[in-house]
């Protein structure tokens, strides 16, 4: 409209932006809090970070194929708590193999998840509503499996699932490597991957060409539900403890990490390495805070505040033309 | 009755939709090789059956047989599996899939389980080389134009190698060009045998490509004959079950002093527009798609940004920010794009009439319920819309009428200038007729109507004066006299609309 | 708000050794920290505490969390103190206080961000008795003096340099107590519980069914779980007060922000005679007991037990021996003391 | 496709429950838990119960506004934290005086309320995105401002605001009353109300009407912002202090109330006598849990399996023909 352009309204630097603008907030805040506190950028503390944001990336990664479908998956955080106490089950009490307790126990949230795909694909219902309801499901079945209670899970094979290393590098981050390459692949190679983006973006069309809306929505729940119980594993192994009540809140840092990494709210928009970098986005959020001694108080806030910001960000820089 | 002779046979088929019967026994038998059309009014049950052929929805009763075997379908997927394959009457593109990936989708290429990109987008480009147009394998689908989209739906059905295409309404978005590509498509598909389903009201279209017809009424199977021998008239006559007077009800009425006037108008997609509407009149404006004809009024109706340029209403300068500062101005517009600018589909038809009248219709804070109703219902009345009641939401109603609801909604506004954009888009003889009818009462009551429109009789048949756009300029204007004396033909406007006219 | 938790391993034991053992019970400083001592004492103050030898005395603040209001008492009282600290010299730096969202998880990253500060001390408020343990042992691995505070976890004894708080079974223990000794006759209480799984609510529950519900003139109407929200023990006294009328005696609550309010829905419903009682003696229930409107409340000095953590850090900066393991007991405020409480 | 229909697939069957549905089944719920606990209707358990779920009720109104504009207003439940601190504030600190105290939180919430609304109808951001931030930043100011303390709100006057009575009938309940009936009127009796819907429908056609989208969503959050304030208020009075901490995961709830009451994710379908009848069936969820003497571990379970039941109910019974 106007004549003159300024610079961040050029095309060049718009296409850019919208490409690789969250990697270059994420440089900027890095920069920042390393001139400050010099210690943020030791290679002990970068694996600190991505050790730390494991749990919550794999649960965006879930949560982003959810919200890619347009839906919502806000059972997230009771799933930990149901991988746990039926680690606790299955290893402490009834003194089962680790291997077998994991894949059961990943079984059964990968149900749940499954269950949400199933109710949000095949009865139409609101992502939103369905898996409100079935955290509130998820949570109550981990409290009566515990009886309420907590249970050490001492096995020094199973801790090491969060303490070991390879090669020096935290097992925690190969996870996260491996599970990023997957799911890479999954979301820009696969024909599934395709058919999500193709259900996000304009359902009827995908209806229209074959693609078989109930499977795919209900693939991406039931992985979103196998990914939480990775992360309940890994959570789990870290803290040594089965319990049921683990995981509140955390679908909302797992939001933050997909909504940081451009993963669009009216579906059909994500991207996988934009997933990752919003969850290390998150992680640094919230080490650089305890670096740079804000007060827990404003932590919060920071958060919320980084949040809009990032988000209005992309609205200016990707500014839909109207 | 199974017959060898044909590729589809749908047979007794009956379907309703709540309380509305929206088959009642219909049959449609389809030659290999043959372009067949399916008439009827807006609300016949047309895309209801082509719906159910492919799968979208399930027939109450009735059989299926397709190329000699019976056909059961439980979705889209099926009927491509078949070799069936349709373009739908409501556009649904993918709008952050490229072009390649929304025409391959679910028949991707790949190597092993991973997709395989670069051939995908080869052949993408071998087909689009094709057809002769000016975007890529990899364009994004939202950054195409409505005829584009098309233009890639067209493309998509067609290259699905299918022996049966359904083509629902292919050429609403289209324009004269566009259509004469495709009826290429067509006719070379019809070499290799390919059968088509062809759904138009437009029936020029009809005439010149279709091969049979069979008419739909009310949801019930009229007949079906062969396109030679069989006029104009009686088709119409089968469709609507009476005799639709004169095609185009044009009254002459006094023209009186200028309402609205623009001077060097320039936006986005038009430049250096100036003109004026009087009192009574009706202003034609004709133009290629993409001219610029829908930005020009989107942008006086303040749905888009004006670069420079003034309006004037009754001699005053006005600007409108936003369509609320237009409307309260008393210039009203009827948007093309039913689905997305015209009804909320969800209310019922009492509130989408309503909707913006509000303001007038309150006593203190509160509405005046009753008052609205009556009048709803008499605007509802008036246009004839064929719903149980006005409480119904505007998901019940055939397209047709969802664009008499349109209608309504500014019929109780009362404006000083009513722009209409492709008023007739989608709407049957007998509605169509009914539409241009009101247009007269409006004009004779003094209003300053506006009238885009890509079918040209229509503009000629209608317009007290017409406005020819071509790449966003007007091009040329033309008054109703030369075109009653037979100065201006069909073909100088086109002409004019591809700028070969040289005015000397 | 919740409250305070003590440690799984611990409490069994310490469930019968409760206040009786107050005010301060000590042990050794175990080895490591012997060591740790003997530089102390051979360097300058400043410097004795330089545990990892990087030039300064950092101290890290791991907080339980600082929504709830129990907790807010103790972040404040160990802001104030270590704010002092760092003015006198004593310690170079603290990290602020590190908010673990009562999330076991949380805490372990939080204790990670400690090691890589680097701090040489950590004070930690644990939110599990076993999950948080990982971030004790982490820490005392990477040889940072750790101070456990308000609850144990598994393996404080072991791995921390000190411990001090309290032991909910014991709050839940005079909670039970103070409600069979003040109603006679006995009749029905209801629990309301906080939010299900932390060790503050399973630990006081604990206390209750060693006491009252043994009793064979009470009955128990219902474990209510009310996510330690006041407006929910409203709630529920309404409900069983609709249920039981007269019989209802007691409400028992998980913390005092529940049972004050309880107490005062009670009141104005004009049934002084329920007796509610719950933990923490945050001010506002505390003041209801100098009003007379509320009969007692259990108070856990979370001030004193952050307090006695720090003079653990101070000790071993100068080198002193370390009190291993601080019991700051739980009182029960009656319009006796409540004075001495009330500021 | 069968021939014969079963009842509740006549047309006449699914008017009725389509607009009474919701009413059947609260209805149906009432008898069950009446004939096992029968002091459940008695009066006085009716007046609590009604007492009880005015907090909730307020909040689902306001989301109510959102969820029909087609966002969501996950914020509510810190504001009733910010409404509650600053009264503690302005009564107890600086001793004002009770009413004006009220006013000025109140406006503190609408304020934010209003932010909310800017911030997703000006830029466009997601609702769920930008209740989520201002959620965290709302917790962090009310934290900063009371230092995450507790404070004793004693004067009776104050605390009448929630225990008086008006003939017998407790005090929330006349507000209750009085802001449905308002809320009725606002909803279908006014142009806003109208507007408020179209903008949920279809947006589009909605400003192409002359609908100022801007101003409609905007005030929704508004309304939504200064309903949170007065629950906040009531719920400040009910437990006698000002607290940081309350209203965690308040939102839950309201949503359920909106959608029990037949609100649509999808926006502009909802009315205001549904959000009344979804807040009564939540606290008979409640209240009947506590008769019926329903664990507490399976008081979760009840409450989700319950709105997916009625959601489910919604859907088979008001099928979308396919
Ligand atoms: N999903 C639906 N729910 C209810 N009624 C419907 C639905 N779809 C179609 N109808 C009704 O079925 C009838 C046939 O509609 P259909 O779309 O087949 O008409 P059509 O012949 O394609 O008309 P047009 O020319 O306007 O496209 C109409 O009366 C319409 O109101
Ligand atoms: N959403 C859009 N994005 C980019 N360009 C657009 C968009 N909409 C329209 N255009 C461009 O604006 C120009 C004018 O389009 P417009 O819709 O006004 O044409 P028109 O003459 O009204 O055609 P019709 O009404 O028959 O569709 C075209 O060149 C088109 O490419
Ligand atoms: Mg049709
Ligand atoms: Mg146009």
């Amino acid at each position: 409209m106007s004549e003159k352009k300024k610079f961040y309204q050029t095309d060049e630097f718009r296409m850019f932006m919208g490409k690789y603008g969250i990697g270059v907030i994420l440089i900027f805040m890095i920069f920042v809090i390393a001139v400050m506190k010099p210690r943020f950028i030791y290679p002990s503390n970068i694996l600190n970070v991505l050790t730390q944001i494991s749990v919550n990336c794999l649960i965006a990664y879930g949560m982003c194929l959810a919200i890619t479908t347009g839906g919502i998956d806000l059972s997230v955080g009771p799933q930990l708590a149901l991988v746990s106490v039926l680690l606790g089950q299955f290893i402490v009490v009834r003194n089962m193999n680790i291997g077998l307790s994991i894949i059961l126990a990943l079984a059964a949230t990968t149900l749940f998840g499954f269950i949400n795909g199933v109710l949000i694909a095949k009865f139409n219902m609101a992502a939103f509503v369905v898996t409100l309801a079935t955290q509130l499901v998820i949570r109550s079945i981990a409290q009566i499996i515990s009886d309420g209670k907590g249970m050490s899970m001492a096995s020094q094979a199973f801790k090491d699932i969060y303490s070991g290393t390879l090669i020096g590098v935290p097992l925690p981050i190969i996870y996260m490597v491996v599970i990023s390459v997957i799911m890479y692949i999954v979301m820009h190679w696969t024909k599934f991957g395709r058919y999500v983006f193709a259900v996000g973006g304009n359902v009827n069309a995908a209806i229209a060409s074959g693609v078989d809306v109930f499977w795919t929505k209900a693939l991406c729940y039931t992985i979103s539900g196998l990914l939480a119980g990775i992360a309940g594993v890994i959570f789990t192994s870290k803290t040594g403890s089965a319990q049921s009540n683990i995981g509140v809140a955390y679908e909302t840092d797992a939001v933050a990490a997909c909504v940081l990494g451009g993963t669009s709210f009216a579906g059909g928009i994500s991207t996988a390495p934009g997933v990752l970098l919003g969850a290390v986005i998150i992680g640094c959020i919230y080490n650089g805070m305890n670096f740079l001694n804000i007060g827990s108080y404003y932590q919060y806030m920071t958060k919320g505040i980084i949040i809009i910001f990032a988000v209005l960000l992309d609205m200016v820089i990707n500014k839909k033309n109207r | 009755m199974s017959n060898s002779e044909y590729i589809l046979n749908c047979d007794g088929i009956s379907k309703a939709f709540g309380g509305t019967q929206a088959l009642k026994d219909v049959q449609l038998h389809v030659k290999p090789g043959e372009v067949h059309a399916l008439l009827g009014e807006n609300g016949a049950g047309k895309s209801t059956l082509m719906k159910c052929v492919i799968g979208l929805i399930k027939q109450d009763s009735g059989t299926m047989e397709f190329e000699g075997k019976p056909y059961q379908v439980n979705g889209p997927i099926d009927a491509l599996n078949s070799g069936i394959s349709m373009i739908h009457q409501e556009l649904n593109p993918e709008p952050y899939l490229t072009v390649a990936e929304s025409i391959f989708l679910k028949r991707e290429n790949t190597r092993g389980i991973l997709l395989d990109k670069k051939a995908q987008n080869k052949r993408c480009q071998e087909v689009l080389d094709k057809f002769d147009v000016s975007y890529n394998a990899t364009t994004k689908m939202k950054e195409l134009t409505l005829a584009q989209v098309q233009m890639v739906e067209i493309i998509k059905a067609v290259s699905c190698d299918s022996r049966l295409i359904i083509m629902d309404e292919p050429t609403s978005s289209l324009d004269s060009t566009e259509t004469e590509q495709l009826f290429e498509v067509i006719r070379d598909l019809k070499s290799k045998g390919v059968a088509i389903i062809y759904i138009s009201h437009r029936m020029e279209e009809i005439f010149e490509i279709c091969d049979r017809v069979s008419v739909f009424r009310n949801g019930t199977y009229v007949d079906t004959k062969s396109m030679e021998g069989v006029t104009r008239d009686e088709l119409i006559s089968m469709m609507v079950g009476r005799d639709v007077k004169s095609v185009f009800p044009k009254v002459d009425c006094k023209i009186g002093e200028t309402v609205f006037k623009v001077e060097n108008l320039c936006g986005d997609a038009f430049h250096d527009i100036s003109f004026e509407v009087h009192a009574g009149e009706i202003l034609g404006i004709a133009g290629l798609v993409g001219s610029g004809r829908s930005e020009t009024m989107r942008a006086i109706f303040g749905l888009d940004p004006i670069t420079s340029g003034k309006m004037y209403l009754e001699g005053k300068e006005i600007t409108n920010k936003n369509p609320r500062s237009a409307i309260k101005k008393g210039i009203c517009m009827v948007n093309e794009d039913r689905k997305n600018y015209g009804l909320c589909l969800l209310r019922s038809i009492r509130e989408n009439i309503s909707l913006p009248n509000l303001p007038a219709r309150q006593k203190g804070l509160i509405l005046n319920q009753k008052r609205e109703k009556q009048e709803c219902q008499e605007a509802a009345e008036k246009l004839t819309v064929k719903a149980a009641s006005i409480e119904h939401n505007g998901f019940s109603l055939s397209g047709g009428n969802q664009q008499k609801v349109v209608l309504a909604k500014w019929i109780l506004a009362n404006p000083k200038v009513l722009i209409l954009d492709e008023p007739t888009r989608g709407v049957d003889v007998g509605a169509k007729s009914d539409i241009h009818t009101l247009m007269c009462e409006f004009a004779a009551k003094g209003m300053a109507i506006i009238m885009i429109s890509s079918e040209l009789p229509e503009v000629m048949g209608m317009s007290d004066r017409i406005l020819v756009y071509h790449e966003g300029r007007i091009s040329g204007t033309i008054q109703r006299k030369e075109i009653l004396d037979n100065h201006i033909t069909q073909k100088d406007i086109l002409a004019m609309e591809f700028a070969q006219h040289n005015k000397d | 708000g919740s409250s305070g938790s003590s440690g799984g391993a611990a409490s069994a034991p310490a469930s019968e050794a409760p206040a009786s053992e107050a005010p301060a019970q000590s042990e050794a400083a175990p080895a490591s920290e012997a060591a740790a001592e003997g530089e102390a004492a051979a360097d300058t103050a400043a410097s004795g505490g330089d545990l990892n030898g990087d030039g300064k005395i950092i101290v890290g603040y791991i907080s339980k969390n600082t929504t709830d209001v129990f907790h807010a008492t103790l972040n404040g009282a160990a802001e104030e103190r270590l704010d002092s600290l760092v003015a006198d010299g004593t310690i170079d730096e603290w990290t602020g206080i590190l908010d673990g969202n009562t999330d076991a998880a949380k805490q372990c990253d939080l204790a990670q961000d400690c090691i890589n500060y680097p701090c040489d001390y950590v004070i930690i408020l644990p939110a599990e008795s076993t999950a948080s343990d990982p971030a004790v042992t982490s820490m005392a691995d990477a040889g940072i003096g750790v101070i456990v505070v308000n609850s144990a976890t598994d393996s404080t004894d072991s791995a921390a340099m000190a411990f001090a708080g309290s032991d909910d079974v014991y709050a839940g223990e005079l909670m039970g107590n103070y409600v069979m000794e003040h109603v006679e006759g006995g009749g029905t209480f209801v629990h309301c519980q906080g939010i299900i799984g932390n060790s503050a609510q399973i630990q006081r529950g604990e206390g209750i069914a060693n006491t009252i519900e043994k009793d064979s003139g009470w009955t128990k109407a219902a474990d209510v779980p009310c996510d330690w929200d006041a407006s929910k023990a409203v709630n529920t006294v309404d409900d069983y007060l609709a249920q039981y009328g007269d019989d209802l005696k007691a409400v028992i609550c998980d913390n005092d922000d529940m049972s004050s309010a309880a107490q005062a829905e009670c009141n104005a419903k004009g049934r002084e005679d329920i007796v509610c009682i719950g933990v923490d003696g945050n001010q506002g229930p505390l003041q209801m007991v100098k009003e007379g409107t509320l009969g007692a409340t259990v108070l856990q000095d979370g001030a004193g037990q952050v307090n006695a953590g720090i003079d653990a850090i101070v000790a071993s900066i100068k080198g002193e021996t370390v009190e291993k393991k601080i019991i700051v007991p739980f009182v029960l405020v009656t319009p006796d003391n409540v004075d001495e409480y009330l500021k």
